[in-house]
């Protein structure tokens, strides 16, 4: 932190000063992460556990997959994970310009990421892959896909669907906070806000981290 | 401070370059048993996500009240997994104990 | 049940498990009874004897003694886990079916048990034994999870669909007993109850030679293995049934597995899933195409062509026999993976 | 009251008179009026599970169950159990009780989220509104557990509208649980350390961590069937490859530690109680406080003892069945310890102490019988009878409702600033506890003769046993509706109760009855470690342990 703060926003009523508002605001975003990670966590157990039982199904599902799609997008992610702990650290150093900057190209990167996920639903639309609306037991290419690729795939898209609303409600605040970053001032009171929804958007970043492999990559029973 | 966030993305990326790479070997043919395919792809996104958290997420020079709640979450869920597994595992294995003699006082009653 | 009284403490004592169970519920009981008299005890006489005599008294201080901690978490710790092994040996001996046992097949469905000897007879919602024999039951559904719960006997076991899993009694007493499903499985779930009736051997023999019995399981299943194409391959480019039942397999990730009813089952059901080592994954699923019936006659007959090779000696200590891989020609065969 | 705690400024308006249109009570962001709102609607939810365990209890009569159709009767006790289970139990004491005291006792001004809690409150009732709407239109006939495939591919009821309000009125609880967490660590009062917090925050810090990292996992499951249902898709249908023991895994996962949701806050109204009533520091500080982390710790870990015959492996058997015994350590060092706290008190049976004592040893019986369940081979005997069914209502009504009761006649002087009637408490508290045992005490019998759970119909050696749990339900109706009246009563004909009524110790009595809006005027600054009941002075109230002096105006700067 630099020495030109700003003075002090007086804390909510609650609270004793802004150290104490800031340590809750902290605590509770991880709270709130780690009760997500058992959240996404389930899942992907669940998707494991049924990987152990059916372990050829489940990799002729992830070669179904367009891997370097998700490498492309985890790279994008990835991306926009750097741009917003760079918009984090100028919230830090109360450079307004530089947070609206870096906040823009955080959700662009995310909105690139979401469109080459839809890009990637369509394809799998077009290969008969998405379970209850158009899966077939047969591929495209004539070969007959084992039954319980339809499993997999209904954990593929449980997960990227999740994954995505995650994402899509992490765009609405970068969105609502980049608009408000430009009244004078905000940035100086909204420290934690930001801080907040920073490491809301690391961790929707490190569920893709696991997702891109558990799905994409295991190619070999 | 920038430049070794630079220094993390950078890596990260090296990292993703790595396990689509391991992604094309089946280990499984070599070293069969192991399941090192998984393991490899797991340990890579484990490093990955612990660069994300220690350095974007500050993890690092955060309090250690704080470190303490991002390990619950995973340490609770290892705790599903660990003994979910260990049911899956065993299930239908079941082992020469399951044949080996019988309990006394059955055969009392049956011979 | 027409010989038991309109009311009741306790329940029928009718198999072997009944009685062992029964002694480690009293143990049980005994231990609970007197730590719950203990507390009692203490709560009424202290609230009694220390009652407030006049608005202004403050006791003394007592801070507490970490000596009556560690009494109290050490002692109730030492009964646990007296409870715990008694408790796991005879959960282990209720899960381990003696190979010689008396095997019938049991479907649940909403909401009916249908049951078959192995001679053929079929019955429903009523099961016939006799007194000192081994009975393994081996169990699935075609619906919902269901519960085969016998009070008299102390055993219980979920009826699960998809898999086959397996209970076993010895039971000692002649009588007609409760037959419950123990697992919510829809509308008539009460009413999915049936008899145990259980006979002396020599009743149970003129039972049997009373009921009309259907076409043996095993026969059915060897027409089934013919008429499907079962023959077509095993014993020729996939393994062969002779002496595979209860045999150790080796699998082509390196593990080993015995092969029980659920091995067979999910083999035929879902082949794919345990690969034989040295065999390419050949064979289709049969899923859809055989019902749960047809699946308990063709390992009924598997089964019947295990015992004419070799048996599992049934003594004490006998170890498994390890599955002879048959030589086959190379063509048909894969590499072994880590030989390359 | 007469104590010698400092009151700086002239007593404030109480948090009741600050506003009284309803959008001071809706909109309200403070932690006493949401715990009234949530006090208001877990009410209305014990009523629903009440009506639907009476016409329950109502068909078991008769072998045939005459009454209700075996359609119907399903659809009761399913709903008895999401009701009681989600919309009574599990909010109960954390919402209300909690909610209200938990920064009285820490010395804050209110929780650190208070429009996360009101928001959490809004969840609760819209997921209870789900969960009712599917009440309304038919019900549900799953059981509570909503076993699959069951519930995915067999029941044609309104599965996907209840398990929607469970999975919403689940963020609730996070929401809850996680304010809770944070303002216990960021909110405490200058001096208020770990080591001097009340039991009860400490058994509430321990309800919360369950509440954060286990709810998630019931909300991901519960989607994962109503996704199967609504797709025809087979996660858990083994038709296409699912599993149903992997729900049963999930499932549990979450509902095991449900039940330490449910008695933990219980156990932390027992300790505050009986340190008052007997007048001393509760016995073992450390040990008792240590016992609820250690709770919902290993309370994590012993799920699978609900799945020994469900066709788990026999070796999960093994390590379920043996860290099920595990739990059983603390949850026995809580009792010694309660009952340690009696010897050589000053021991008054009031109407919440009658509860607390009534919790201790209706909990004995629930926690030792849990004891058969945990032993692998009699729990093939018991599991799924009435034997569990007793084993968890005394687990459940007999140790949470009662602490409910306890905690609710305890602090009533306080929220309401009234006094109820003793002569009726104390009557009521005799009436519950006579009646709950004459209710669940035959249901052990019921479960050992071997009458499975969920029987409309039963065979009929077992009227006997029901006609007399009927008959003890019907006690234990008149139990509950009597508190309600003079309850009710008291708002406008109790006494004035005074700030310290019991002359308890714990800074929430040292605040005025109802406390203000912002409780405290000025932070106070504690000095002393909770239950110092041996520095009270003759008169009542604390000696030297709270000492509310100004170190900080309100808010900063201003």
């Amino acid at each position: 932190m630099t020495s030109h703060a700003a003075v002090e926003p007086p804390p909510a009523f609650q609270f004793e000063d802004a150290a104490q508002q800031s340590n809750a605001a902290t605590l509770g975003m991880w709270a709130f992460l780690a009760s997500e990670v058992l959240f996404f966590g389930s899942l992907v157990v669940s998707l494991m556990i049924c990987r152990l039982r059916w372990p050829q199904a489940f990799a002729e599902g992830a070669k179904e997959l367009k891997w370097w799609l998700g490498a492309i997008n985890t790279a994008v992610l990835l991306g926009s994970s750097y741009a917003m702990a760079l918009a984090v650290e100028a919230a830090e150093k109360q450079i307004a310009k530089r947070v609206i900057r870096n906040l823009l190209i955080t959700a662009s990167l995310g909105i690139i990421f979401l469109a080459i996920k839809g890009t990637e639903y369509g394809l799998e639309y077009h290969d008969h892959l998405i379970p209850a609306i158009n899966y077939s037991a047969v591929a495209p290419d004539g070969a007959e896909r084992l039954p319980q690729v339809q499993l997999f795939m209904i954990f593929y898209f449980l997960l990227t669907l999740l994954h995505a609303f995650h994402m899509l409600i992490g765009l609405t605040g970068i969105g609502i906070i980049a608009i408000r970053a430009r009244r004078p001032g905000y940035v100086e009171r909204s420290k934690n806000m930001i801080d907040g929804l920073g490491l809301y958007w690391h961790f929707v970043d490190i569920v893709w981290v696991f997702l891109f492999p558990m799905l994409y990559l295991l190619r070999h029973p | 401070m920038s430049r070794s966030l630079l220094v993390i993305f950078a890596t990260l990326l090296c990292l993703l370059a790595l396990t689509v790479a391991a992604a094309f070997v089946d280990f499984d043919r070599y070293l069969p048993g192991h399941n090192w395919g998984l393991r490899i792809a797991l340990s890579i996104a484990i490093a990955k996500a612990l660069l994300i958290a220690l350095y974007f997420m500050h993890l690092k020079r955060d309090s250690r009240v704080t470190v303490a709640f991002a390990v619950a979450g995973v340490l609770w869920l290892a705790i599903f997994t660990v003994l979910t597994v260990a049911d899956y595992a065993t299930r239908n294995h079941p082992p020469e104990l399951n044949f080996k003699g019988e309990p006394r006082y059955l055969q009392a009653s049956t011979r | 049940m027409g010989d038991q009284t309109p009311f009741q403490l306790l329940p029928e004592n009718a198999s072997a498990f009944s009685h062992a169970s029964d002694a480690l519920t009293l143990f049980v009981l005994g231990v609970c009874g007197l730590f719950t008299v203990l507390i009692f005890v203490l709560i009424v006489w202290f609230s009694l004897r220390y009652r407030r005599k006049s608005e202004n008294e403050i006791p003394e201080r007592i801070e507490g003694s970490i000596l009556l901690e560690i009494v109290w978490m050490v002692i109730p710790f030492g009964l646990l886990l007296v409870m715990f092994v008694w408790g796991s040996k005879l959960f282990l001996d209720m899960k381990r079916p003696p190979t010689r046992a008396l095997q019938i097949d049991v479907i649940g469905k909403q909401w009916m048990w249908k049951i078959q000897h192995p001679g053929g007879q079929r019955e429903i919602d009523a099961l016939h034994v006799p007194t000192g024999v081994p009975i393994k039951l081996i169990m699935t559904s075609q619906d919902v999870i269901h519960d085969f719960f016998v009070p008299a006997f102390r055993i219980k076991q979920d009826v699960l669909p998809g898999s086959f899993v397996t209970e076993w009694f010895i039971a000692t007493k002649p009588g007609n007993y409760h037959l419950f499903c123990s697992e919510y499985c829809g509308t008539s779930h009460s009413r999915m109850v049936g008899t145990v009736t259980v006979m002396t051997p020599e009743d149970y023999q003129s039972w049997l030679a009373g009921v009309v019995p259907d076409e043996r399981p095993a026969r059915a299943g060897e027409r089934l293995f013919n008429s499907y194409g079962c023959i077509q391959c095993h014993g020729k480019i996939a393994p062969t049934m002779a002496g595979l039942y209860n045999s150790k397999v080796p699998l082509s990730d390196g593990t080993t597995v015995v092969a029980d009813e659920e091995y067979l089952r999910e083999s035929i059901l879902a082949p794919a899933a345990k690969i034989v080592a040295g065999y390419a994954p050949v064979m289709p699923s049969y899923s859809g195409r055989l019902s749960d019936e047809q699946v308990f006659q063709l390992i009924a007959y598997i089964k019947e062509l295990a015992s004419a090779t070799t048996q599992p000696a049934d003594h004490p200590d006998a170890q498994l026999p390890v599955y002879q891989l048959p030589d086959l020609p190379p063509a048909n065969r894969l590499p072994t993976r880590g030989q390359p | 009251m007469t104590s010698v705690v400092y009151r700086p400024a002239p007593p404030k308006p109480s948090y009741l008179a600050a506003g009284h249109r309803v959008t001071s009570w809706l909109l309200t962001h403070d932690h006493k009026r949401i715990a009234v709102l949530y006090m208001i609607s877990i009410t209305g939810f014990f009523i629903i599970g009440g009506i639907a365990a009476t016409l329950m209890r109502l068909s078991l009569l008769t072998p045939d169950g005459s009454l209700t159709t075996a359609d119907f009767y399903n659809r009761l006790f399913t709903m008895h159990g999401v009701v009681m289970v989600w919309f009574f139990l599990i909010p109960s004491i954390p919402t209300t009780l909690g909610n209200f005291l938990i920064p009285l006792m820490i010395g804050a001004r209110d929780l650190a989220f208070p429009r996360l809690n009101l928001l959490s409150w809004y969840l609760f009732v819209i997921g209870g509104i789900f969960t009712i709407s599917a009440l309304v239109a038919g019900g549900v006939d799953t059981g509570w557990t909503f076993y699959t495939p069951y519930s995915s591919s067999f029941s044609n009821t309104h599965v996907v509208l209840t398990v929607v309000g469970i999975f919403i009125a689940g963020f609730s609880s996070i929401l809850t649980g996680l304010n809770f967490i944070v303002t216990l660590h960021s909110m405490r009062a200058p001096g208020m350390y770990w080591r001097r917090l009340p039991l009860f925050c400490w058994s509430h810090y321990a309800t919360s961590i369950i509440l954060v990292l286990a709810t998630p996992v019931l909300a991901m499951t519960l989607m994962m069937v109503a996704v199967e249902r609504i797709f025809r898709v087979g996660i858990f249908d083994p038709a296409l490859g699912g599993d149903p023991l992997l729900f049963q895994h999930l499932f549990w996962f979450y509902s095991h530690p449900a039940v330490y949701i449910m008695i933990l806050p219980g156990m932390a109204v027992v300790s505050e109680v009986i340190a008052c009533f007997a007048r001393k520091r509760v016995f073992g500080y450390g040990f008792v406080a240590g016992a609820s982390i250690a709770i919902a710790l290993v309370g994590f870990l012993v799920w699978g003892h609900h799945m020994f015959v469900a066709g788990m492996s026999m070796y999960g058997g093994f390590i379920f069945s043996f860290l099920s015994f595990v739990v059983a350590v603390p949850s026995a060092v809580k009792v010694f310890n309660w009952t340690a706290t009696l010897y050589k008190g000053s021991i008054s049976l009031t109407t919440p102490m009658l509860y607390a004592l009534g919790f201790i040893g209706l909990f004995v019986v629930g926690g030792l019988t849990g004891l058969f369940l945990a032993t692998l081979a009699l729990d093939v005997h018991l599991t799924d009878t009435y034997f569990v069914i007793a084993h968890f209502h005394y687990i459940m009504v007999g140790g949470a409702v009662m602490a409910y009761m306890a905690g609710l006649h305890f602090w009533w002087p306080k929220i309401t600033g009234r006094m109820y009637p003793e002569w009726a408490g104390r009557i009521a508290a005799l009436i519950i506890f006579a009646g709950f045992n004459l209710t669940f005490f035959p249901q052990f019998l019921l479960g050992y003769l071997g009458m499975p759970r969920r029987y409309h119909s039963y065979a009929p050696e077992f009227q006997v046993l029901n006609v007399m749990s009927t008959a003890g339900a019907s006690i234990l109706a008149v139990g509950y509706v009597m508190p309600l009246i003079y309850l009710l009563w008291s708002l406008k004909w109790g006494a004035i109760a005074g700030d310290n009524p019991w002359k308890a110790m714990g800074m929430e009595w040292t605040v005025s009855s109802p406390p203000p809006k912002e409780n405290f005027a000025t932070t106070p600054i504690v000095n002393e470690e909770a239950y110092a009941y041996d520095t009270m002075t003759p008169q009542g109230g604390g000696g030297r342990s709270i000492m509310p002096v100004a170190i900080k105006p309100n808010r900063g700067g201003a």
